[in-house]
């Protein structure tokens, strides 16, 4: 044990996995980016709203405008140019704050793959991932290697170990395991897909996918790192991303997660892809092959281990602070987001917001779609902290207009994985006296079985 | 090894590629809820049929109203005044199915949009340069705008009658109904011309489907139209004073009611399977709930919860005035009695009964994950 | 990746340490049997009570009345024959058996630390800790061994690590974290405590003392397995455990952890104590040290890595059971047991049963002292499947005095971690009708916060 | 290394040895809830007044007794009732008291248990051969067995009178009250000479301190006595079917009411640190859950709940009538009414405040994890 670190920290492997991983990586960034452009989401989720719902502690994010066009061609250009190893260092960097800036523009759009693209090209800052099969290394020969340090590797596939892990763990919960919630909701009402639509009505086919939705993600990083079953768990992957493409609409995600599943594959079989890769783009390949160890360019590298351990101390723990709350997690979803809880509930609401004036006692209600967009509309009324800055807005909008001595409540339902709907905030709490904050949130009535 | 991934690898992209265009066919389901009849059923039975009655009355109205300016006479505007009862009773039944040609032009919009604004009705008549295709001209056309060109233009019988028959008013009237006849048949062509077929092909559950997009305006129209703009806006839930300036038809001050009524009849049926003849059951979102509830063996139950509801909203508007002004004015309370009533059927539908369905509200296009 | 399961099974390690636990834990086996026969708790516990309280499946264990003395000596006089490594394997599977025999006789009794020792002494069935320092190697010297098979160690640390770890893990909740509760309704009495007494009614100490415990108990492993950090950590664990000790009656648990904790030191560390208690106990300790290592000699060592390689999988999998049941596991104690779950709540509780004759409507109320010991119904009062195996016992027992058509109700109360007490189970369900098993219990009230 | 690890570890094994036996001597503490004052109050101004006043009605009794056996008459037996009653009534001032001594020798079982033996008192008298220590003869003696021997052995006052003066009759009676005096006489002396200081010395919080065993004297008698004994079993609560013959005092037939309520005051007096003379307040539970619910910053009201839920079992108990006998007989919902408010303070007492003060309900000695 006392010579491990030191040990671990010297090991090396083949730059192929990595350098193949930072240019598959990049060109699905700037298809994706291409694809939101393209959809005119960037219009409709970022110029259109008056209103943007915020992070807590990133209230400072706004939308710059039309200038928002320019970010999402930045943030385009940096994927690219780091894709193909271009001025890699500061094209990463670009692309983490620009992909992050534009994430937390509004959280309503909030999906976990964009904050796992985030997260792992905060981790591509750090590690050498343009010292093979890059211009850099074809412009500057002394960057060139055929190896790199083991660890940075490693923490790329630690990172995926930690989504697929955590997304396993979060479905050992009564609705998933014991009822098939809300898969049986979702699958019931696919009865119109071709061939298997037949079987979306039954139920052993919802238990089937849950229990096996939860195997796969608990296990699956094991089998992939097992040569001897790496096949057999890529296979099932490729069937598992297929179904869930097929079923839902999950844009990007099922791409990101087959190239990140390359990581695990062995350096010979990413040294043939980039060779033939390198054949058809009619590139040198050899001169990446010199036999050389990627070593200490810039500070960089030095600190790098020392800055991706903190790191990934807070990845482990971060999924956890929902259990600092009480009550249910899908009912609150306090400490919800940023923990790899995907497509683990079907939750419907419906948020009513009376303006009061406390001298007069008179009242009347908010027209929601006045402010805002359905899709804030659909994400706000489920969550109660969007609840809360949203009566914040609706406060400073009627006071602005002269309305004085204001207060807000909401009359909010909420319909969790098939329960009957029930009241989800408290309608006596006057909104604007509380605020937003990370301590438990006690309006939130409890939830009945 | 590196080749028998590539291949998978291949295969795969294209088919997750493919997807979008849904190459496979369909092949015969059993023993599941037949949407496709349900369609077939809401097309053939429910909707068409109601825009045939209702371009029927609108040229039954175009008629009448040729009679009275070819003759203007007390009797004459009655008659005129009847059959645009008739078009607007009817035009209740057409409301919340506002998709294909009808959402494409934005029919409601120029149909019905209350309270109708008086000052453009005149500026447009005395101008005589007016495009009723402006969103800036909705209030100034429709039922509303008949209703006070009708009944609200002067305060006698005779004084109506004599304005009405003025060259510039005239003109602007029958342009009115001309217009709500041009756009209503546009809406019913395309209906039986080619979106029927489309309509009910489009059997999926995505959120573009017939079936998300029929449910979502039917949300729309019974939260919007009948519990917002026929109660809630002049009892005063929106804007904490009561107005009864917006009711609908202001003017002739007694169909208020019966309007409503039919509005709520019209929803009740659709969501009951009820036939526009009153016929025939059909397929229907109940049924489907009713369905759902036995498969999923859950104990809620979804449709008898939003009918109990419904009928409890069917007798506190039971109570009401006919004409909603006076009632507004006079006992504000009972407005908002059958608003709350219709208010608590909303979360029963927006909540309940979308999830069961497994329908978004207002779909969104973009990712989930 | 590929060799390393091979290379790993093959690998050895010295066998003092594994021999030094097997005597330190049979010696403390031996004295808190003795101690549990002489505070008379054979005789309170198992012997007095009428009726007891089975585990889920294990109704066929019951008590053999006195022979109950008989089990008590046997599994005593077992655990001196494993310390001292005589007929060590026979020995071990007896001390197994009859430990377990015992603590399965009345769920009472559940402790954490009871199951602990179980699981243990299951795993040393397994592996050849009288190899070194034993009767059994001092007699047949071809068993004398100074290295065993690395990984018969590292099973041991493997569960120590487990059980750590989930003790920390189920500290990351709201009430302990955010609320500091129970500690704080429990250091709150302890003002009569001498010196320390005065702080204990400090908020700040109630929050150290809970933060503290919970890094404690996550953390802890890892510094032990580092051998720079070990003596800290080792002390650390001293403080820790004489704290508990000062404030809590936990009987045998802070020996055994301490004991456990050696099993992290190195060889050379236990090399020297064994050999210093050979001198002291007149052994000579050096025909152990004759640089022989442990190979197969019954079929037990082949299978026992495919033994323990399930076992532990299911220990890992076993505590994550709890996420498997709806609504607050401190309130439901659904999936609570067996989990590493240790000092983490207060509840108090109240049960009033209610016989019910249906077809009268005439009822009466049960005292049940009549048929409980204070023990039991302490724990029935707040456990729900307590609740219903003792309201069938008094449907039982009712029936055969001739009542007919009874039906039993329960009126029952709770209070969790100082808030108000609430009602627990359904008073409207005839208990009679419900019957324990692994499904929810649908019939406990949800828990209002 | 091994040597600091080896020495640490015989340090600690000897602390962790010590601590059974506590040989650190305790400091001032301040700021806290002062344990040691309370049971100082308990002791000096509650139980020991409570003792002395009890004993005192004890001997009055003996001295009343021996004035009727040397002069029986209708006069001397109504004088003797009058000092049972007495002495009935400080019993049940001292009967929430059972510890120290009065644990030890058990001096509620010796002094109220009723229904009493009608036959074993017979046969006791008869055979002249008992021994009232023996638990088989719990039901023939203290005041239930007085009780019937001086209102219910004859149906008349004259023959009561003559029975009471027989030779056997007359031994057994005075052999009942001075075994009363007796025992009552040792577990004060016990207080008096030495357990007083123990009892205050004991201020500790384990399940064998002072305050956690009272308190739980305290519930067990709440429970067990005035709820049970007094009130559910009489009205059939544990039995199905009410049964006037378990009320207290059953043959005087007037006094139920009476001893009742004497006995709910004292629960209450303790509970709110009233002194026996009811002159003076001191350090209470009441006090020691106030001050819990500051320092825990806990927004329920232990004190207030219990003692708003006592006020309602009280108003309950006032309705009855003074003979539980007859209010058994013939209204038994009033004494369930009683029943049911004294059981809701129950759950208020054993599990809110035991929770709160963190003693254990019943101390159980074994380990916990």
């Amino acid at each position: 044990m006392k010579h491990y670190w030191p040990s671990y920290i010297n090991k090396t492997t083949k730059a192929a996995p990595l350098a193949a991983f930072r240019f598959l990586f990049g060109l699905l960034m700037l298809i994706s980016l291409i694809r939101f452009w393209y959809y005119g989401w960037i219009e409709k989720l970022y110029i259109l709203p008056t209103f943007h719902f915020h992070y807590y502690g990133f209230d400072w994010v706004t939308v710059p405008g039309p200038w928002t066009y320019l970010l999402f061609f930045v943030c385009g250009l940096s994927s690219f140019s780091f894709a193909i190893g271009y001025k890699y260092r500061l094209s990463i960097i670009i692309f983490f704050l620009s992909f992050t800036y534009i994430e937390l523009m509004d959280k309503t759009t909030y999906l976990n793959h964009y904050y796992l693209v985030s997260l792992l090209s905060f981790i591509l800052i750090w590690i050498p991932a343009h010292a093979h099969f890059s211009v850099d290394a074809y412009k500057h020969k002394g960057l060139a290697n055929e190896y790199i340090p083991r660890w940075s590797l490693d923490a790329l596939r630690l990172m995926i170990a930690i989504v697929y892990i955590y997304a396993g763990l979060a479905k050992l919960n009564s609705d998933w395991m014991i009822d098939a919630l809300p898969l049986s909701i979702w699958l019931r009402a696919k009865v119109d897909l071709p061939i298997i639509g037949s079987l979306m009505d039954e139920q052993w086919l919802h238990y089937l996918f849950s229990w096996g939705g939860a195997i796969y993600d608990l296990f699956i990083v094991f089998f992939l790192i097992c040569s001897r079953t790496r096949i057999y768990a890529f296979a099932t992957m490729l069937f598992f991303h297929i179904m869930t493409r097929l079923l839902f609409p999950i844009g990007m995600f099922p791409y990101i997660m087959i190239a990140a599943s390359l990581l695990f594959f062995s350096a010979s079989f990413h040294t043939r892809f980039l060779s033939g890769l390198s054949k058809i783009l009619l590139i040198p390949y050899d001169v990446f092959c010199n036999g050389l160890t990627y070593r200490r360019h810039i500070n960089f590298d030095r600190y790098a281990p020392y800055i991706l351990i903190p790191f990934f101390l807070v990845q482990i723990l971060f999924p956890l602070r929902c259990h600092l709350y009480p009550g249910n997690l899908f009912w609150t979803e306090q400490g919800y987001r940023f923990s790899w809880r995907v497509m683990l509930m079907e939750k419907t609401g419906y948020a009513n917001f009376k303006v009061v004036d406390s001298q007069s006692g008179k009242h009347f209600y908010v027209q929601n779609e006045d402010f805002l967009t359905s899709f804030q509309q659909k994400q706000m009324s489920t969550q109660a902290d969007f609840i809360i800055e949203y009566a914040h807005y609706l406060g400073e909008h009627f006071k602005s207009q002269g309305h004085q001595n204001i207060q807000i409540f909401v009359e909010s339902y909420a319909s969790l994985n098939g329960r009957k709907s029930q009241p989800y905030i408290d309608p006596d709490v006057d909104l604007l006296t509380v605020k937003n904050s990370l301590a438990h949130k006690k309006y939130i009535l409890p939830l009945h079985e | 090894m590196y080749q028998k991934i590539s291949i998978i690898i291949l295969l795969i992209v294209t088919t997750l590629s493919c997807n979008d265009t849904d190459p496979i066919s369909a092949i015969d389901r059993v023993d599941s809820f037949d949407r496709s009849e349900m369609l077939s059923f809401w097309a053939d039975e429910i909707i068409i049929p109601a825009y045939m009655a209702y371009a029927n009355d609108l040229s039954e109205m175009d008629e009448t109203a040729k009679t009275f300016f070819a003759d203007p006479s007390a009797s004459n505007l009655e008659k005129l005044r009847e059959s645009w009862l008739e078009a607007y009773i009817s035009w209740q039944s057409v409301s919340l199915f506002e998709i294909g040609k009808a959402e494409e032009i934005g029919l409601h919009n120029y149909t019905n949009i209350y309270p109708t604004n008086i000052e453009l009705i005149h500026s447009n008549i005395s101008n005589n340069n007016y495009n009723l295709i402006l969103p800036s001209n909705f209030a100034a056309q429709g039922f509303p705008a008949l209703d006070y060109l009708l009944y609200g233009i002067e305060d006698t019988e005779e004084g109506i009658v004599s304005t009405l028959s003025k060259e510039d008013v005239r003109t602007y009237a029958i342009s009115l109904i001309e217009r709500l006849y041009s756009i209503t048949t546009e809406v019913l062509d395309h209906w039986t011309e080619s979106y029927r077929s489309e309509f009910v092909a489009n059997d999926g559950s995505s959120g573009t489907a017939s079936v998300d997009k029929v449910v979502n305006d039917f949300l729309f129209f019974y939260e919007k139209y009948l519990r917002a703009a026929k109660i809630g806006i002049p009892a005063g839930k929106f804007s904490g004073s009561k107005s009864s300036r917006h009711v609908e038809g202001f003017y002739s001050e007694k169909y208020s009611k019966l309007l409503f009524q039919r509005a709520f009849t019209s929803v009740k049926d659709f969501f009951n399977g009820i036939s526009y003849d009153g016929q025939r059951r059909g397929t229907s979102i109940k049924q489907y709930l009713d369905q759902i509830q036995n498969i999923s063996n859950s104990d809620i139950d979804y449709s008898g919860n939003i009918i109990s509801q419904w009928n409890v909203a069917q007798s506190a508007a039971d109570a009401l005035d006919s004409n909603f002004k006076t009632q507004v004015e006079e006992d504000n309370t009972k407005m908002l009695a059958v608003y709350d009533e219709l208010q608590k059927a909303i979360v029963l539908l927006k909540v309940d009964m979308m999830q069961a369905l497994n329908i978004q509200v207002d779909f969104v296009d973009a990712d989930g994950d």
